[in-house]
């Protein structure tokens, strides 16, 4: 079965959901609340969802509580962005260039500076995949994966999803290296794509690709659910393969 | 006291030069009729507060010239996009951003509305808010001086704005569950609030959002479309054609200035903009 | 997840010796019936929390030798008087009182709610909570440096309890609008609803009170009468003369002792109690 | 026209609120809750009562809310009591005797540690009027009345009002001083009934009795409305003259 991009990020990144959690997604993320639905309507039918913008689904008063349910250590993952992403999972949402005359001013950081340090595990995904975006240092620090700053257990950053590969911190160092590959690309390319070094040695694994089962439910009922959400993003990535 | 029923411009005649304003809402549910009006009746040096994830409400006001300040956790058009007069305006060097975080925010409103001088808020640690904000200050934890902790000033507005489903004629209203507009009604100093419908008392569908008690609304503005070209769920959604006429005139100033023209300045009465909206609306039926 | 529904007994057993139990209530909507089972159950050792003013629901608890220290800013049986048996309790030095003022104790609640460590709260400055609580600390605030502030430690029980009118069969709630329930549900680890009904979904009498969602209740139990002998407004007001016949028993140790017998521990299910609530409540009706 | 105690001292504080302020009362306030009710079904027809307890009339989300409003410096007026009061103003609501093994445990503090500092005008009331009860010091400070801990033009204590007396702070002093007294007592009287001197100077005027229209008004729909609240105060002190 062909597939899409994003369709392959998504069902990706939905494996990485486990039954049972508290998955929450933030505004302008759609992969992410697809993968979350995806996860929800396969594997893990006890999962519990909250989608910002999803008011069908949203029990709480407004952001706030949804800001303070997570400040109290109940979500269990939270899924993030960046412009840039350093080596070790610090994120860029505010600006390319210097703050004060920027290059690119950039949405800003929403609700990163928290939730990366309240949820317990967190997913980093990026759309593209290029040597500006995987920068040595960021041009503006919006959140960071330091776990000077965590509590034990909380703010665990698991992986970076992009469309060519997944990176995951070295159990010891916390630094980035590359996971797996998406098929058609190699580690190299990926490499050569990305602006530090990714520890890359031996054989790297490939992402598996979607199910024919995943891309079935994903086209019909998250898609559906999506549509209210996300309507530009269906249109363009969702079931036209 | 007691709540006043007022026309859009008699409501934007409350909003002064300097004032901090308030907005909630995003491509959903955003005070666009009232933030016309504030357009045509030259409103200027604005310090614009975005309560929550902002939209086309921020980036039009930027556009038009209101706004000399702004404070924000993050402004952005949706699936359409950068909000263009914003990044302009800050790559320009135009516009002060004074940055915040979504939940820091909710938090000093939380701190505005109780009366408090601060908040602590979680996370931000590590991050260069810390740098370009020097009014959020690291503390010690008085119960556990090993760690420390962001505090953030509350946020008293001068006015906040939003647009709200219905208000019964004492005041109460019905708004968006998916914003913080009882918290930010009552840090705010006063309350402008459009509404879809105006009913009667015990007629307000409570189910349909958050319930606000008159005692935190000084202004109501019926306004019907108030959203547009933003979404009212329930009553219409987001209007994608505009959003692309909008984004095209963005790009160069003097189309912006026609579509100021043609969509805020021509419009002096908002009836006749419910008009043209609700002409709009029947053509999106009829395409669907 | 999910929101269980429980008998009495189960929901007791869900309380444990050392716990701290939060509970809302006084002579009006007082979780009196889940009370009772804690008594009945034997629990011992509870750090009890009183939400607001607390009156019989606190005493009783004392009176019958489950709590070892309570934190509270004012206990009362409202227009019955002084609480008899916190009075004693505290004068002959048998339990610990840890003072706090009803609003900063909502703020607690609230940082509690917010996961924030502690928060800022207004006056208590020159008063003697600063003396007898050592938690209270007086620290500089940030943005006006010759200005102390005291902050109080978050609040965030192990349990809280209170009677709410309703909750639909999903678990949401309507709750008392005099009573901060939904702050403390979301503070507390785990949240235990008494209520006088259950109905189905989309039943629910809104209007009625606060909303509280099943996200935050974890455990339910159907109670008619759960608040007796306080009020449950719309359904029974306080009763006199049961006030009366506790007063009284609380001047004897021998009498309380009798007193907890005949209204407590003879009651092992709580339907019998329901029914003879029901029966002074006719005869109630009968003597107005 | 007859009346109680309880209506003198309701009939006089409910002259001292204006038309047009927000005028709030909390738990275990009865004479104040009445003093309200009667000043805006009279004189202060524009007046906001917000009655603790009178939930057909509360606006707030549970009493939170409403400490928020006192919080952000909204309400005009408000009453406190004390088991003992200073001749500064200062009030005692936890214990009599020493802290740690009291002679006599009370209710609490309440709120009266925060609306002491942000409501604009407090007045204090006591139903009863013995030495005991107005010390030179204090047993426990539940709310200081200090200028130190104010911001201009909050909390300002404008009168004590018990059956006997008004004591009112003198200008620069800030110190308790007798203003008025009741009918059938005298200056001397209520001085040695006082623990701190009082500071009198020639004559004393008398408090006014209610007025006629004050105990009807009083009588008919105040009571009505008090009822719902406190029943057995009614049942004691209201129209059984």
């Amino acid at each position: 079965m062909k597939y899409s991009t994003e369709e392959f990020m998504i069902c990706a990144l939905a494996r990485e959901l486990h039954d049972g959690e508290t998955i929450a997604v933030g505004n302008s993320s759609p992969v992410p609340a697809a993968a979350a639905l995806l996860a929800k309507e396969t594997h893990a039918p006890r999962a519990q969802t909250y989608i910002m913008g999803y008011e069908r689904e949203w029990p709480f008063e407004g952001t706030k509580e949804f800001f303070d349910y997570i400040q109290r250590g109940l979500v269990d993952v939270f899924f993030l962005s960046g412009a840039q992403i350093d080596c070790w999972g610090n994120i860029n949402l505010h600006v390319i260039g210097d703050y004060a005359r920027p290059k690119v001013r950039l949405p800003g950081g929403a609700g990163s500076s928290m939730v990366y340090y309240r949820c317990k595990r967190i997913f980093l995904f990026k759309t593209d995949h290029h040597a500006k975006g995987f920068p040595e240092r960021l041009d503006f620090v919006s959140s960071s994966a330091s776990p000077d700053f965590r509590q034990e257990g909380a703010g665990r950053l698991e992986a970076v999803y992009t469309p060519l590969a997944v990176l995951r911190p070295a159990p010891l160092t916390r630094r980035l290296q590359l996971s797996a590959i998406a098929p058609g690309t190699t580690a190299e390319e990926v490499q050569g794509k990305t602006g530090f070094d990714l520890g890359i040695e031996g054989d790297v694994p490939r992402i598996e690709a979607p199910s024919p089962q995943q891309l079935d439910v994903l086209r019909s009922k998250v898609k559906a659910a999506l549509q209210e959400i996300y309507p530009a993003f269906v249109k363009g990535g969702i079931g036209n393969g | 006291m007691g709540t006043k029923f007022l026309e859009l411009p008699e409501a934007a005649a409350l909003i002064h030069h300097g004032d901090t304003v308030a907005i909630s809402g995003s491509m959903e549910m955003s005070p666009m009729a009232l933030l016309r009006e504030l357009i045509r009746s030259g409103a200027s040096g604005l310090h614009l507060l975005c309560s929550g994830s902002a939209a086309i409400n921020a980036d039009l006001l930027i556009g038009a010239g209101c706004v000399e300040t702004v404070e924000a956790s993050q402004i952005i058009l949706g699936e359409f996009g950068f909000a263009p007069h914003y990044r302009r305006a800050v790559e320009e060097g135009r516009l002060q951003v004074r940055e915040h975080a979504c939940p820091a925010m909710a938090a000093a409103i939380q701190a505005g509305a109780m009366g408090l001088p601060f908040i602590p808020v979680p996370g931000l640690l590590g991050t260069d808010y810390l740098q370009v904000r020097d009014d959020f200050r690291l503390i010690r934890n008085p119960y556990r001086p090993e760690e420390e902790v962001v505090v953030v000033p509350a946020i008293r507005p001068d006015v906040c704005i939003f647009h709200a489903y219905q208000a019964d004629t004492q005041g109460n209203v019905v708004a968006s569950r998916l914003q913080n507009n009882r918290l930010l009604a009552q840090a705010s100093r006063h309350v402008i609030v459009t509404v879809e419908e105006v009913v009667a008392p015990g007629e307000l569908d409570r189910e349909k959002g958050t319930f606000i008690p008159a005692l935190y609304i000084h202004t109501v503005v019926e306004a019907p479309f108030g959203a547009y070209p933003t979404s009212c769920p329930g009553f219409y959604p987001a209007d994608e054609a505009h959003m692309q006429t909008y984004l095209k005139a963005a790009g160069h100033p003097n189309e912006f200035e026609k579509y100021l023209q043609q969509y805020v300045f021509s419009y002096t009465r908002h009836e006749d903009y419910s008009v043209y909206c609700s002409r709009k609306e029947s053509q999106h039926e009829i395409l669907d």
